[in-house]
């Protein structure tokens, strides 16, 4: 049980992981697509920010010249607000592309899916 | 206290993202989202990362709710029933968990100091921070001057992201045939709703503010260059919000946008290459300043204005872009 | 304890009670506008006491500058967002409860 | 006793969270987010209190602004979409339009 | 120091710097030359660098001049410089030949953002390829993503915007898949740095999470490298993106991916663990297999000449994945050959197609009969550059199938089995090449059409400059040889 919550941040890295994945591969709303792969990026977020913490440790902003404190590791964050940078570009290019395709389909799903079904796509 | 505060906040964020996964309205997905984010900032927050967790927040909670409410307005926010259950995908996903759920087996601890993240690399940045940079905030140091090659790229990203929502849906690109001829008038805003409006109105200078104590305190504080972009872009939204998206483009006009977009990445590279003409490395600071301590703080000072400028320019841009398609 | 700690901790109590009275009505009362009431009036109250309990415990210190700005802002906002949250409900026709209740007595 | 506080916000992020999930209204929902922002500021500000670090802080401010521009947000995502509804119903049925803003219910979508 | 030792940096600055400035000018014709001149000279640089490869230089570079573990190296070997070469090769001769068919199919408004695009994409790619930081290349690789996709968003025909959003869900998903797998390594050595990161697993041994490790980046760049059968997003993106663009990012974009993987593997994973390179082969074999007969087999029945061509690459693909997966010094030299054979065969045939498209709406065959005797310039050429991508003696296809054919030989009797497969793929590239050609050259053409005549000088002359390179590397392959061989002796430790 101890195991289990010491490491309760990289169940939760394995939960959001699947739920963004299963997002991604299932929903055939192009948006939806878009907030699963947001799910899935926040996943790894929390897979990198959670390996540099330090028991006892405070951030690694330095207070008051106190240079010996314990400090959790800056690198990891530093790796992240990259991705985070990288995680809403995609998503803005994304939502452009998805406001395109709604222009020249006039649907966001199936796109892919044969003529035959475009009836059916129509809000009731 | 915190390890359960931590523990609770993830289930919260695990039972949201699932929330915000099953909704059928997008538009209860993507305010599930914004909890979803707000979150995740405070676990970073726990997990001793502000630096991070002030850049979720104004990302995730903010630009992005923005970005996607604005697509919703323009695609529609039902989503359809799906017929069929998807196999594979299910299949897919079953198998990386498993493997994921695998791997989370044999992971070292939750914050034991002595693993290979903590001692190898990352322990020799305090002492290198103290010694070359000299500024509080290590996060800044690392980012900004040991990976600022990493940053130069990241700004580079935000840039490739405003040329293709540009590309895309800029006021060059086409329209689409589907699209209804008129969609909507040009934004007015909130015009209309009086105590909104004279409340946000106060609010704008103080916002604009606050992102300039965060950008010239990020060697201090939590904060930098990232972060104060997207809260001057912000708070510029926000007087779009109030007053209409017209008032906002007249501040800042989109041309003006660009030029932000594209200069602040130019400052950036323009540090490099000032660096290799003086005869150091490209970013190597040093070289710009008889003390070396006193150049890799002004480098970095100058960079972060850099990437300041960029993310602002980009995020608005984008937002215009969004906001006037449709517009008659 | 001094004095400014026993004041600081009863508002910290005070906070945490309105914000549980304001979280439980924001669940449990019947329609949007009484959710509305229930977490606007508690959150600004919640707010107060809580943040004042931390500036009484932080002192005379830059922190203090600090909270007493979010408290300012949030004074501010919170009461306006639930306004123009409440109106735009009201004018996108959602009908609070007790109108359409009686109606639908009304009819048959 | 901050922490007892701290425990308060911590349910009540939990409640707002359940409303937020519930709906059934898109205006539950955004009264929930805003709630939780406030919230997460409250918890924050707490965290700082806790941990003593006063430059958390900062971040509880930014987490304050960007709560209220959310909302606003929102209310002109409101405003947009039902400029829209009316241009493209039928001036009769404009009114029946409006009615819409009620999400259908869905059945599961209790969520918890 | 003199400008040489910085060459590694400049190569990605100097596109990476220039495409903000693109964003400022807004004349079309202005943004074209600066964009053809940022990538002549990023050519320049990388036959300078390649250069220096040859002369056994170790080119490495300290970005900000910190030392490695702690800041960024750029590291310059030979696979590298094959890539450069093809990478910014490929997009000088589209740029090059390519202005009036952008100018057709983008319009004149938005060149300059396409073109921006399009150096960003030249810089994301020369960016992985010099980087030696496996952190660096996720940013990189997401610069050429995000820039590819808006490069292959301006397609004419709608349906690239489906393609278009299935390639970037699937690239962020790969790229995605490479970080975690960078984070879990990271998480057992502490450091981002490759070579370091070689040398301090070996204290770390063999464990589930280093082979999920493993895994993780496998998948995630074999997703973007269009590794069979994780290909699916490929065809399409390919067929509706605009000419100019298939021809830049078929001749490179998903090798570079492959250049990763096989430099994780090959520098990082089989350095340390003994039976790494068992699994490598096990794992990957099959897959390049299937993917050479099932790519050749698609490509026969597809309609759509950009679709056939793309599909060939999936085989194509295969060809250089089966020369890695045999894991000898051998296996990896014709890899390496073929990395840069086929960028060369298939920029050639997609500029032929260009051509084609430059006259012709659709590029459907039925559409396109007889279309060889209105255009008999261009489909001569393509014609030349089929049979470089087929392997005819002479051409540079056949001195890497050669080599391919030559490692597998090393290899006993299961060697011998795919070498039946090698050969049998190839006669396939005969039929589906020789359908295209019949049916462009002898098939009756439907109408006469008055607009249709051969294409604009500029662009068949850099056709046939293309076509004649197929030619000079398969007469000469002293250079791309000798760079193949180097690579190989680095990546396994011995000559071939």
């Amino acid at each position: 049980m101890n195991a289990f919550l010491d490491a309760f941040n990289y169940w939760v890295f394995a939960v959001l992981l699947m739920i963004g994945f299963y997002a991604v591969m299932a929903r055939h709303n192009l948006i939806k697509k878009l907030l699963g792969l947001s799910v899935f990026q926040a996943a790894v977020f929390l897979l990198f920010i959670s390996m540099g913490k330090v028991d006892g440790g405070t951030a690694p902003i330095i207070l008051g010249d106190n240079w010996d404190a314990v400090f959790s590791n800056p690198l990891p964050q530093v790796l992240i607000l990259t991705a985070i940078v990288v995680g809403i570009s995609t998503l803005a290019l994304g939502l452009a592309i998805v406001v395109r395709i709604k222009e020249a389909y006039g649907r966001i799903s199936d796109i892919d899916a044969p003529k035959v079904k475009s009836g059916a796509d129509t809000p009731s | 206290m915190t390890g359960i505060l931590s523990g609770f906040i993830l289930s919260l964020a695990v039972l949201t993202a699932l929330g915000a996964m099953r909704a059928r309205n997008l538009f209860a997905s993507v305010m599930l989202m914004g909890i979803f984010s707000l979150l995740m900032a405070a676990e970073f927050l726990l997990l001793d990362a502000p630096d991070v967790a002030l850049t979720e927040a104004a990302v995730g909670a903010g630009i992005s709710t923005v970005l996607l409410l604005s697509a919703l307005a323009l695609t529609g926010e039902e989503e359809k029933p799906q017929p069929r259950p998807p196999w594979i995908g299910l299949a897919a996903v079953i198998i990386v968990t498993a493997i994921v759920f695998y791997a989370v087996k044999d992971k070292p601890m939750l914050g034991d100091p002595n693993t290979p993240v903590q001692t190898h690399v990352a322990a020799e940045y305090f002492p290198m921070t103290r010694e070359f940079v000299d500024i509080p905030n290590v996060v800044t140091a690392v980012l900004a001057s040991f990976r600022g090659y990493d940053t130069l790229g990241e700004v580079i990203v935000v840039l490739t992201a405003a040329i293709g929502v540009l590309f895309l849906i800029g006021p060059e690109a086409p329209v689409g045939r589907k699209s209804p001829p008129t969609l909507r008038q040009a934004s007015e805003g909130l015009k209309h709703h009086q105590p909104v409006r004279i409340v946000g109105k106060i609010a704008i200078p103080f916002i604009l503010l606050f992102a300039l104590y965060v950008q010239f305190h990020g060697e201090y504080s939590p904060g930098g260059g990232f972060q104060a972009g997207a809260l001057f872009a912000a708070a510029i939204i926000l007087y779009g919000l109030l007053e209409g998206r017209p008032a906002a483009a007249s501040i800042i006009p989109t041309r003006i946008l660009r030029i932000m977009a594209a200069g602040g990445a130019l400052i950036y590279g323009g540090v490099g290459v000032v660096t290799l003409v003086l005869g150091g490395n490209f970013l190597e600071y040093t070289v710009l300043n008889d003390d070396p301590v006193v150049a890799q703080q002004f480098g970095i000072i100058v960079i972060e204005a850099g990437v300041g400028i960029t993310v602002a320019g980009v995020l608005l841009a984008i937002y215009h872009a969004f906001a006037a398609r449709g517009e008659t | 304890m001094t004095i400014i700690d026993w004041i600081s901790g009863a508002l910290g109590v005070f906070g945490g009670f309105f914000v549980l009275v304001g979280g439980i009505g924001a669940l449990r009362m019947p329609d949007v506008y009484t959710r509305l009431h229930a977490s606007s009036l508690t959150d600004t109250l919640g707010s107060l006491c809580i943040l004042g309990a931390l500036m009484l415990q932080a002192g005379l210190s830059l922190a203090t500058l600090k909270l007493a700005a979010i408290l300012i802002f949030l004074l501010f906002t919170s009461p306006v967002s639930s306004y123009a949250l409440g109106n735009a409900a009201l004018l996108s026709g959602y009908e609070p409860r007790q109108l359409r209740t009686l109606e639908r007595e009304k009819r048959p | 006793m901050m922490i007892g506080a701290a425990v308060a916000i911590a349910v009540t992020m939990f409640l707002a969270l359940l409303r937020a999930l519930m709906g059934p209204s898109v205006y539950d929902r955004v009264l929930a987010v805003n709630m939780f922002g406030t919230k997460t500021v409250l918890l924050l500000s707490v965290v700082a209190h806790i941990a003593g670090r006063s430059d958390y802080l900062d971040l509880a401010l930014a987490y304050a602004l960007i709560n209220f521009i959310g909302v606003l947000a929102v209310l002109e995502f409101f405003r947009l979409r039902k400029v829209q509804q009316t241009k493209e119903a039928p001036p009769g049925e404009a009114v029946g339009a409006a009615d819409e803003v009620d999400e259908r219910p869905i059945p599961g979508e209790g969520g918890s | 120091m003199s400008v040489t030792a910085h060459l590694p940096a400049l190569q990605v600055v100097v596109p990476m710097l220039t495409a903000p400035v693109l964003v400022l000018l807004r004349d079309a014709r202005l943004c074209w030359i600066a964009a053809l001149l940022t990538s002549a000279t990023s050519f320049a640089i990388a036959v300078a660098l390649a250069a220096g490869v040859l002369d056994g230089m170790d080119i490495r570079y300290a970005m900000g001049n910190w030392a490695a573990p702690y800041g960024i190296e750029l590291r310059v070997d030979a696979l590298s410089a094959i890539l450069l070469l093809a990478t910014t090769g490929a997009s000088t001769l589209a740029l090059l030949g390519g202005r009036r068919s952008l100018l057709r199919e983008i319009g004149d408004a938005r060149l300059p953002l396409f073109l921006a695009a399009w150096l960003l994409a030249l810089a994301g790619l020369v960016g992985i390829l010099v980087s030696g930081d496996a952190f660096n290349i996720f940013v990189f690789m997401e610069i050429s993503s995000l820039a590819t996709y808006i490069l292959v968003s301006g397609g004419p025909h709608r349906r690239a915007l489906p393609a278009v959003f299935k390639y970037l869900i699937t690239g962020t998903v790969g790229a995605t898949f490479y970080l975690i797998g960078v984070g879990l390594l990271y998480m057992m050595t502490g450091t981002l740095n490759i070579e370091d990161m070689a040398a301090r697993l070996g204290d770390v041994g063999a464990s589930d999470l280093l082979y999920i490790a493993i895994g993780f980046i496998a998948i995630g760049l074999a997703l973007k490298a269009a590794i069979y059968p994780l290909h699916a997003w490929m065809p399409n993106a390919y067929t509706f993106a605009p000419h100019m663009v298939t021809v830049f990012i078929a001749a490179c974009s998903t090798k570079v991916s492959l250049y990763v993987l096989l430099r994780m593997d090959y520098a990082v994973f089989q350095h340390n663990l003994p039976e790494q390179g068992l699994h490598f082969a096990l794992i990957l074999m099959p897959l390049a297999s299937l993917g050479i007969v099932f790519g050749s087999l698609a490509a026969i029945f597809e309609q759509n000449i950009k679709r056939i061509l793309a599909l060939s690459s999936v085989a194509q693909l295969g060809y250089i994945l089966l020369g890695a997966s045999l894991v000898s010094a051998a296996g990896i030299n014709a890899s390496a050959l073929h990395l840069f054979n086929h960028a060369l065969a298939k920029g050639a045939l997609f500029l032929a197609v260009a051509c084609l498209g430059y006259r012709f709406a659709k590029l459907r065959l039925e559409d396109l009969r007889g279309a060889g005797r209105l255009m008999p310039w261009t489909l001569t050429a393509f014609a030349l550059a089929g049979l470089s991508l087929i392997g005819i003696p002479g051409t540079a296809g056949f001195v890497s199938k050669w080599a391919l054919i030559l490692a597998l030989m090393e290899q006993g009797a299961l060697g011998v089995a795919l070498v039946v497969l090698v050969v049998v793929s190839s006669l396939m590239a005969v039929v589906y090449i020789g359908r295209i050609v019949e049916t462009l050259w002898f098939a009756e053409p439907p109408g006469e059409d008055p607009t249709v005549k051969e294409a604009p000088v500029m662009l068949l002359a850099v056709t046939w400059l293309a076509v004649a390179l197929n030619f000079w590397f398969g007469f000469d392959a002293s250079t791309s040889g000798a760079l193949a061989i180097q690579a190989a002796t680095d990546l396994t430790g011995s000559a071939p």
